[in-house]
């Protein structure tokens, strides 16, 4: 009888005495939260890129559950998953705005001409510490520390030595933007018609001269939308993209080196 | 939860979620044991057996048990289980006990089981743990037959025993070291990860 | 005079003519009295092993760099041939070219390769292939033969130390003497036995200031004060620390192994507790351990701290720690 | 409260169960595990006292038990000591049979070892090593031969070849050895190895 | 270590934050699942609230892991070593006890595991708050319930 | 002496991690940052000589005399747990930032088979009550001696250009090997 | 007379004796110069003139409007015609003021100082030199008068004089000391009364024992407490840190600043720009500049107006040689390379080099010879910066001190794997400063 009789005992009391250990460790230890949070966070794309704006995912999700945001401020999520979310909680998805990241430089290899030879770390920061490698000293530097930064692999760098945004992956989540030492990345919502393509500076002749595709301020554009447009510092600005006038894209691209105008195929993925 | 039809269920033990090779978990008897292919071939089998009866108990009670305590009961039905495993082995296989040494109660802490236990069996049906744990366990015996073979074909030049290799064979000792044990895993995980990389590109 | 010409790089502009190959060269130089003194000694086994380590060495070399797509210019640097030559140096006469390949296919791979090649490496790759030798083929790896000159026929012959530990060599009267090993007429690695040789190699690397003289001084100092230690105090059991210099695989360890830059601290202080755990650990195996000879696990040992070493051991920053 | 009183429950259930399982299991096996250690052993003093049919437990304490082999009369011709020490790198468990005056053995076994595969795991190799044990008189304390001898011929009868290349584990099976007959001469001269002191079985 | 987060709760001078790090890490690591403090898994840490973070602030925690390192080193090391001390200290004084040296080592390690435990709490008791929770340095975005 | 050779061979020679591969988990999974590492180490050890303590008494005091030893495994698994547990609450006690902080590993401290191997192994050893936990202490220390060199490894090869495919665990395992290899250099030195 | 040095540093060759004998030549003005308005460490100056305005020689043309800011002057007279972003030889364009030379040279200012230039109070010969826009004229350009401005609790105690000129190459300071020793001393004399220093020492290297000997026997003359201090020829020995350590074994705090140790260390170029601003007011409109190197035809010291483009300069000493491959802008170790002669000379520029680089060693990764930590000044770990920045550990690469390298080269110099370390540093110390930046953002 003891031979059974002794290890269920023994058993019997180990577990009870863990099992009151747990009893008062659990009792100390509970948290509440909404279950929606958890909910909501599944639905996310989990890229934790913090482009909402939010810490993450998790903390974008208990935002929107708190109704602090919208679901459609995530501008990784797709349609879908948007509308998938507002339904789990009852409220109507806005419309989403897509953003694109596009790049204000049409310096490629060919057109923008190089300084010298350059032998330093091959990265867009170090050679912008040192003046750059181009002779443009605002324009792209080739060396895609944007491609890197890219988080959704929407980047990459083209044959002609540019970097090339890939409209169906890019997210908007603006690292590329951060990543950019010469500041060549902006968002613009997809629908944008006309961007500058040049951040030059420098006065048209040296700016002609050191790139093909600079603005060359000659202002052209500006005077075919004067209420849109204006050259500053030497390059064309625009200043309220809503104001341009969809008639006068001809003319405003009649610009002698294709510095302003729509985007053309070779600069899309 | 599960979407995943039957066959899936087991085939991702396989490879997908091959508890070695992809989620590299239960290392510890893997390197201990491999040395020699019936060593490991015993210590896969043992595992199984723990795996699959833990699984099966743990599905079939998992409305029972409150989840601030499932761990710990877990934990008392696997010990349970790997106490009849290596009472079995060192009863009928003495030799293999003895090889095996401290190894065959340690499946108490692999973390393969506990961890099916936590994701799996607690959420699904009797059935679909089975063959949960089925697959589980057939990754787990394929790894440690590869890396078992491995070791001991080039540690010893033979295979469950049997010279497999020429007379021309010099055994590389280390394989069945300590070292050899590292080594060869870190390889092995390497051609896994390679291989992943090759197939997910390739999708 | 045309703009596009010019350079564009960060200051300095000076750069010192000192290159990676060129260190990699005069360690080769160096190796010269040695290999010579080995290819005396051990004749035509000696040429093979070298000659086969070398080669496979910058073969597996080309295989890797081709693999991770780097330039092959790196397989010039020397540093393989490097690798190879003294993992040859460290072998036995007799062991057979197949181990000899095996050797220093693992000494490139997962010795040097796996961590990204030059440069990136933990452990010293020559010695992780021996080791790897050392643990898969313990007999052959121990197994020596006597050198040529000697002209005696015996399948086994010890090595001083082994001769020393294992086989009661002072109760006996049959310690090595000192003129021998010196001039390297004894068993035991092709590159180890020679110690003028070797002498005369470190002094070179010295003088070209190639190596931190803080190593070898320092491994000397505590293998001196450790055996000295006990030589003082058992002279009828223990060996003197002048025996325990020039036997074995000590001056070559110190001198070429310890040194290995990659792989060993760069920080003055971590440098010397390196050199001086180096000799510490020799000293305990060599004279408790289970085998005869410990530069080997020693250096490899102690590899494994360099990076805690460089860690902890940083030198002051010029001003830290005043008070602005 | 009713949550913790059920984890409770559910917990020291579970515990009683497992118990009462394992107590059945336990007590199933445990005979037969009893029986193939007495078994493993036994074989074991048969084999290093040949002529053994039954097989007595003559003294016990960790590392050393004595065993006496006992031929069909019942009489004890020779000891088993049954004996572990740290070897190259793990324990070594040896057991070796002596005549009953403790001074000639008569063969050596290894029961357990962890040596290195193909060195010196030679130990339990009976050409290279094991041979050496056979008839030894080991009235004194048994040397080693090192460099190895040979033929077996060229040893002393107090000498033991050594495993070329495996020093350590030669000389850690002989410490072993000396240092368990030493103590079993002790126990011999302390009369605590009386044949009638307990019966195995 | 610095790490963004949302304050979850507050209580006193002390606020509850999600912090990102942890979720991140405990969503890779292979124990995640038998992680006890069911906390953890959801990165849910207790900090030091000296700017009045309320729940739904988006803040940026400095966690300071080196000091829990050095903190925790102190903890163990002293807790080993006073258990040893104390077993020790209880096998030399077995033979003036009527007990086995084991029985004796058994008291002198719980006594000294308890003494070490007494002098370890007087010791963080006023180490906690001061030095040891992660702290709020900054509040990125203020949530939307205030007041 | 017996009890200095145990501790010897517990921290270089019959090393935990290096020789019996038993609390790799950790040694993998905690062996990123030099800090952590070396106070999970501590942990380790602590919770390693404390049970090679409780589980020697309950082997010797309960399991031995009722000829329970087919509870071995369940109660020396229950014992660790609950040991670990009330580290935990003891922590949590003192301070409550530190246990949050340790909450992270304290799990990996439970599953770890280096503490069960521990008590398993000491039991199998038949090792007495000093024996025990010299054997604890040491295989504790041994244990951090590893993660610590390890860790310290591995933060140098952040620094390096690892090949792809050979990042983290990989490198991690290859390491293990070769520092198993130079290890080696001790074995013999216990006899 | 001992030498006197600090630990570490290296021994490029020196090539001094290119231009070491050579006076000081004036170059006469050009046709149009070319004046940025950052000229300093700091922001740029404001423009005060507009395209088309008549300028002349002296006249204020950008107003140093924060503390670290300096003013800018004209170098000619005559008239504006842009005020525009233009290449900078820093790199970057800054806005810089264009003007054609009439050839007049019309002063702005004929008032002649009248008073004695060392009666003048502290604040007074701050104000001076404020107005005329003097800038460090050691390497940094720093606004002369903030360092003249010690803060109230950290009293000064000496005041260096660096004649040190440890580039190789350069021998402007040098020729300065040798033809201008007394304007240099009695601007440092004034320096003094400005900081309140108690003691002024000169430190010299010993490859320029001339201008020792001259300094040994001038400085007798001045009742200030002065002394001329040798020391040993080494690469930095101009740096202010380890020149303060050469000459007063005081270690300036990482992070702080010379006034931390009660010193405060000025430029011979610096101080006879002083000497002029206060006893002449002239502002800072010229400078002396070494035009070296082995790819200058004739190398020579030059006397230059700010603004003059590279090319006339270069021109004036008989052009470059063919197989020039690099231009730098300073000294060989610091200088910064330029794409193109069309810059302008700016305060800072101390040399305009030129010279057929050898064909660059191909790079190899860090062999962790810790050649660069043996030979690096302030003690840093070069070769771990380098890595911690590479592989993005921001923070661990500022708790190892990247802040604390002063980009002097020794360490790059040295690597023989030929590793951009120097720009790794300042890769760093950049990247840093974005995220704090970001911080606070
Ligand atoms: C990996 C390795 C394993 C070894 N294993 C053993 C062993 O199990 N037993 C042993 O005695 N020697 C072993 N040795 C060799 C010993 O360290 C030592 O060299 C040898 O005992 C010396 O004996 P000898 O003089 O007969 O060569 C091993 C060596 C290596 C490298
Ligand atoms: C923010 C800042 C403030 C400084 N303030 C002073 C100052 O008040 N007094 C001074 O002597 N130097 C000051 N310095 C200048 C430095 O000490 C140093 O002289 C200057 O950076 C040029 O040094 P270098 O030519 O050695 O590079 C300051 C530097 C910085 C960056
Ligand atoms: C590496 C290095 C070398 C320097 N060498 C000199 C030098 O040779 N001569 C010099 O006057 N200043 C040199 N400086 C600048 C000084 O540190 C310091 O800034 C200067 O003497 C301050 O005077 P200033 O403000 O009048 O220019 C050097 C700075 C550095 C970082
Ligand atoms: C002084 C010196 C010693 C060296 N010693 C070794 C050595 O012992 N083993 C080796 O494989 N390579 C050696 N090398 C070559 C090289 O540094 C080594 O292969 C690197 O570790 C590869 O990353 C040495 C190089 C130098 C300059
Ligand atoms: S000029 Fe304009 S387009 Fe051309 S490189 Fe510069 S910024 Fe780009
Ligand atoms: S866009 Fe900016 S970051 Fe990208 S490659 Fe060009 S310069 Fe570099
Ligand atoms: S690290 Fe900086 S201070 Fe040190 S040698 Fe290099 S450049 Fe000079
Ligand atoms: S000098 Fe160059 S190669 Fe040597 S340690 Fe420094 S960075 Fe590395
Ligand atoms: S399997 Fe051993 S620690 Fe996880």
């Amino acid at each position: 009888m003891m031979e059974v009789f002794v290890p269920v005992i023994t058993m019997g009391i180990l577990g009870l005495l863990f099992s009151l250990g747990l009893v008062f460790a659990f009792r100390k230890l509970r948290v509440y939260e909404d279950p929606k949070i958890e909910e909501v966070s599944e639905m996310l794309p989990q890229a934790n890129c913090g482009a909402c704006g939010y810490a993450g995912c998790r903390a974008f999700a208990e935002a929107v559950v708190k109704g602090e945001t919208t679901p459609e401020s995530c501008p990784v999520s797709d349609a879908e998953g948007v509308k998938q979310i507002a339904e789990t909680l009852g409220v109507t998805a806005a419309e989403v705005v897509k953003k694109l990241a596009r790049l204000h430089c049409r310096g490629t290899h060919e057109a923008a001409k190089d300084r010298g030879t350059y032998l330093g770390i091959s990265t867009c920061d170090a050679s912008h510490l040192v003046g750059g490698n181009k002779q443009c000293s605002y324009g792209c530097l080739h060396f895609g520390d944007c491609v890197r930064a890219c988080p959704f692999d929407a980047l990459y760098m083209s044959e002609e030595g540019l970097p090339v945004v890939i409209e169906d992956k890019c997210t908007a989540c603006g690292k590329c933007v951060e990543a950019c030492p010469r500041n060549l990345f902006e968002l613009h919502p997809i629908s944008q018609g006309i961007i500058v393509f040049c951040r030059s500076l420098d006065r048209g002749p040296v700016s002609r001269k050191v790139c093909k595709n600079a603005c060359i301020a000659c202002g052209i554009c500006a005077r075919a939308c004067p209420e849109a447009i204006i050259i500053e510092n030497n390059l064309a600005i625009i200043t309220d993209y809503k104001k341009i006038d969809p008639e006068k894209i001809p003319e405003i691209e009649k610009c002698p080196t294709d510095s302003i105008g729509r985007l053309k195929k070779e600069d899309e993925g | 939860m599960s979407t995943k039809t039957i066959g899936q269920e087991f085939i991702k033990g396989l490879w997908d979620e091959n508890p070695v090779f992809r989620q590299l978990l239960g290392l510890c008897p893997t390197l201990a044991v491999t040395g020699a292919v019936i060593n490991g071939l015993a210590m896969g089998l043992a595992t199984t057996f723990v795996l699959i009866f833990s699984s099966l108990v743990v599905s079939s009670i998992k409305k029972l048990i409150p989840s601030q305590v499932r761990i710990a009961s877990y934990i008392i039905i696997i010990a349970t289980f790997v106490t009849v495993a290596d009472r079995f082995l060192a009863a009928f296989f003495p030799p293999i006990s003895k090889n095996l040494g401290p190894y065959v109660p340690l499946i108490v802490v692999n973390c393969i089981i506990l961890g099916r236990q936590e994701a799996f069996s607690s959420k699904n049906t009797v059935w679909r743990s089975l063959i949960d744990a089925l697959g589980m366990s057939a990754g787990f015996v394929l790894a440690m037959l590869v890396l078992s073979a491995i070791r001991e074909i080039l540690g010893a030049g033979t295979f469950l025993g049997y010279q497999v290799m020429g007379a021309w064979f010099e055994p590389w000792i280390i394989m069945i070291l300590p070292p050899g044990a590292f080594i060869t895993l870190g390889i092995l995980l390497a051609l896994a990860l390679h291989i992943e990389h090759r197939t997910k590109s390739r999708k | 005079m045309t703009n596009n010409a010019f350079i564009l790089q960060s200051s300095p502009h000076f750069k010192d003519k000192d290159s990676v190959p060129k260190i990699m060269y005069a360690v080769i130089a160096s190796l010269v009295p040695a290999v010579a003194a080995s290819l005396y000694f051990f004749r035509f086994r000696a040429l093979v092993l070298l000659v086969s380590c070398v080669a496979t060495c910058l073969v597996t070399e080309a295989l890797f760099l081709w693999l991770r797509r780097k330039p092959l210019h790196s397989l010039f640097d020397g540093s393989a041939v490097i690798t190879g030559l003294l993992l040859a140096m460290t072998l036995p006469p007799s062991l057979s070219v197949e181990l000899a390949i095996i050797g220093a296919v693992m000494a490139i791979a997962i010795g040097k390769q796996v961590f990204g090649g030059l440069g990136y490496n933990i452990f010293n790759p020559a010695l992780v292939g021996r080791a790897f030798l050392q643990t898969a083929f313990p007999v052959a790896m121990t197994t020596w033969i006597p050198p040529a000159t000697l002209k005696i026929q015996t399948a086994t012959f010890a090595t001083p130390l082994g001769n020393l530990r294992f086989e009661d060599a002072i109760a006996r009267g049959t310690l090595t003497p000192l003129k021998d090993l010196f001039t390297g007429n004894v068993g035991g690695c092709l590159g180890e036995t020679s110690s003028f040789a070797l002498i005369l190699g470190g002094l070179y690397l010295l003088s070209r200031r190639v190596i931190d003289w803080r190593i070898p001084l320092g491994i000397l100092l505590s293998l001196t004060a450790f055996t000295g230690a006990f030589w003082l105090a058992n002279p009828e059991k223990y060996a003197s620390p002048l025996f325990h210099i020039l036997a074995g695989g000590l001056l070559i360890g110190a001198f070429f192994m310890a040194t290995d830059m990659v792989t060993s601290p760069i920080t003055p202080l971590g440098t010397w507790i390196y050199a001086l755990g180096i000799g510490i650990v020799i000293g305990l195996i060599r004279l408790f351990g289970g085998f005869a000879e410990g530069v080997m696990y020693s250096i490899l040992f102690m590899n494994a701290f360099v990076p805690l070493l460089n860690r902890y051991t940083r030198p002051r920053i010029l001003g830290e720690g005043r008070k602005a | 409260m009713k949550l913790s009183v059920r984890m409770v429950v559910v917990l020291t259930s579970i515990g009683l169960l497992s118990g009462s399982f394992l107590a059945t299991v336990g007590h199933l096996t445990k005979e037969r595990i009893a029986l193939n250690k007495q078994r493993e052993i036994e074989e074991a003093i048969i084999q290093v006292i040949p002529g053994t049919v039954s097989t007595q437990k003559l003294y016990e304490e960790r590392d050393l038990s004595v065993y006496g082999g006992k031929d069909e009369q019942g009489t004890v011709i020779g000891f088993a000591i049954h004996a572990s020490g740290i070897g190259f790198q793990d324990r070594i468990t040896l057991m070796l049979g002596t005549n009953t005056s403790l001074e000639r053995t008569n063969r050596l076994a290894i029961l357990d070892q962890k040596e290195t595969p193909g060195l010196g795991a030679k130990i339990t190799d009976a050409e290279s090593f094991l041979q050496y044990w056979e008839n030894r008189d080991c009235s004194g304390a048994i040397s080693l031969r090192k460099p190895a001898a040979r033929s077996a011929e060229e040893l002393l009868p107090s000498e033991i070849n050594t495993i070329t290349g495996a020093t350590i584990s030669s000389e850690a099976v002989l410490g072993i050895v000396n240092s368990s007959l030493e103590h079993t001469r002790r126990l011999l001269k302390e009369g605590k190895l009386s044949s009638e002191a307990q019966d195995v079985n | 270590m610095r790490d963004k987060g949302l304050v979850v709760d507050t209580k006193e001078d002390l606020a509850q934050v999600e912090v990102q790090c942890f979720t991140d890490a405990c969503h890779k690591c292979s124990a995640q699942s038998l992680c006890i403090g069911q906390n953890q898994s959801k990165g849910l840490i207790m900090v030091r609230n000296p700017l009045r973070a309320s729940p739904g602030d988006e803040v940026e925690v400095e966690i300071p892991d080196t000091k829990y390192s050095r903190y925790l080193i102190l903890l163990f090391g002293s807790l080993l070593v006073a258990s040893l001390a104390g077993l020790g200290l209880g096998s030399l004084l077995s033979p003036l006890l009527p007990l086995s040296s084991s029985a004796t080592s058994l008291i002198g390690l719980i006594s000294a595991l308890i003494i070490a435990g007494v002098f370890l709490s007087r010791y963080f008791r006023a180490k906690n708050k001061a030095t040891l929770y992660p702290v709020i340095i900054e509040i990125i975005k203020k949530g939307g319930r205030h007041g | 002496m017996e009890l200095v050779a145990i501790f010897i061979s517990a921290i270089l020679i019959n090393n935990f991690v290096l020789y019996y591969f038993l609390g790799i988990c950790p040694f993998l999974g905690v062996s990123k940052k030099i800090d952590s590492a070396f106070s999970m180490g501590l942990a380790v050890t602590f919770v390693m000589t404390i049970t090679a303590v409780v589980s020697w008494v309950i082997n010797h005091w309960i399991l031995i005399p009722h000829e329970l030893d087919y509870l071995k495994i369940v109660s020396f698994i229950l014992v660790i747990a609950s040991l670990v547990q009330l580290v935990e609450m003891f922590i949590r006690k003192i301070s409550p930032p530190l246990y949050q902080a340790l909450g992270i590993y304290l799990p990996l401290i439970t599953t770890n088979c280096a503490i069960m191997g521990l008590a398993l192994l000491a039991a199998l050893r038949d090792y007495g009550f000093v024996e025990a936990v010299i054997f604890g202490f040491g295989s504790g220390l041994g244990f951090t001696l590893a993660i610590i060199i390890m860790a310290g490894i591995r933060e140098q090869l952040d620094l390096a250009e690892v090949p792809e495919p050979l990042k983290g665990a990989v490198i991690a395992l290859i390491v293990a090997g070769i520092l198993a290899l130079a290890f080696n250099g001790f074995i013999g030195m216990i006899k | 007379m001992s030498t006197k040095t600090f630990p570490h540093g290296i021994h490029p060759p020196e090539f001094k004796d290119l231009t070491a004998d050579k006076g000081i030549e004036s170059l006469s003005p050009p046709e149009k110069v070319m004046i940025p308005l950052l000229q300093h460490f700091g922001k740029p100056a404001k423009p005060l003139v507009q395209k088309g305005d008549e300028v002349l020689l002296g006249q204020k043309i950008g107003e140093g409007q924060t503390l670290f800011s300096a003013s800018v002057h004209s170098s000619v007279s005559g008239k504006v015609i842009s005020v525009d972003n233009y290449d900078h030889p820093g790199g970057t364009p800054v806005p810089t003021v264009s003007i054609t030379n009439d050839g007049q040279d019309n002063p702005f200012s004929e008032k002649k100082e009248t008073k004695d230039p060392f009666s003048f109070s502290p604040e007074e010969i701050r104000q001076k030199v404020r107005e005329a826009g003097v800038v460090g004229m050691g390497g940094a350009a720093f606004p002369t008068a903030v360092k003249l401005s010690p803060p109230k609790d950290k009293p000064i105690e000496i005041l260096i004089i660096n004649g040190c000129e440890c580039e190789p190459l350069l021998t402007s300071d040098y020729r300065l000391m040798l033809e201008a020793p007394e304007d240099i001393l009695k601007g440092a004399e004034l320096a003094r009364i400005a900081t309140g220093a108690k003691r002024i020492i000169v430190g010299i290297e010993d490859n320029k024992k001339k201008a020792h000997e001259i300094f040994r026997e001038k400085i007798q003359s001045f009742d200030f407490d002065g002394e001329v201090a040798l020391l040993k020829t080494k690469y930095p020995q101009g740096a202010e840190k380890n020149l303060i350590y050469a000459l007063l074994r005081r270690q300036v705090p990482t992070g702080g600043l010379p006034f931390d140790v009660g010193v405060v260390v000025q430029n011979v170029g610096t101080a006879k720009a002083i000497w002029e601003a206060v006893s002449e007011g002239k502002p800072l409109y010229e400078r002396v500049i070494s035009v070296s190197g082995q790819g200058i035809n004739e190398p020579k010291n030059i006397l230059v107006r700010i603004g003059t483009p590279f090319k006339n300069a270069v021109e004036f000493c008989g052009g470059l040689k063919e197989d020039v491959d690099i231009l730098v802008m300073g000294g060989p170790m610091m200088g910064i390379v330029q794409w193109s002669l069309d810059v302008p000379v700016v305060k800072g520029t101390s040399g305009i080099l030129a010279w057929a680089a050898p064909r660059p060693g191909l790079e190899y990764p860090c062999i962790r010879c810790g050649r660069c930590v043996d030979n690096c000044p302030m003690t840093l770990v070069p070769t771990q910066l380098a890595r911690y920045v590479k592989f993005d550990d921001m923070s661990a690469a500022e708790k190892w001190g990247v802040q604390d390298c002063v980009e002097c080269g020794c360490c790059q110099y040295v690597c023989p794997s030929k590793i951009p370390l120097v720009h790794w540093m300042r890769v760093g110390k950049n990247r840093i400063i974005a995220l704090k930046q970001k911080k606070s953002a």
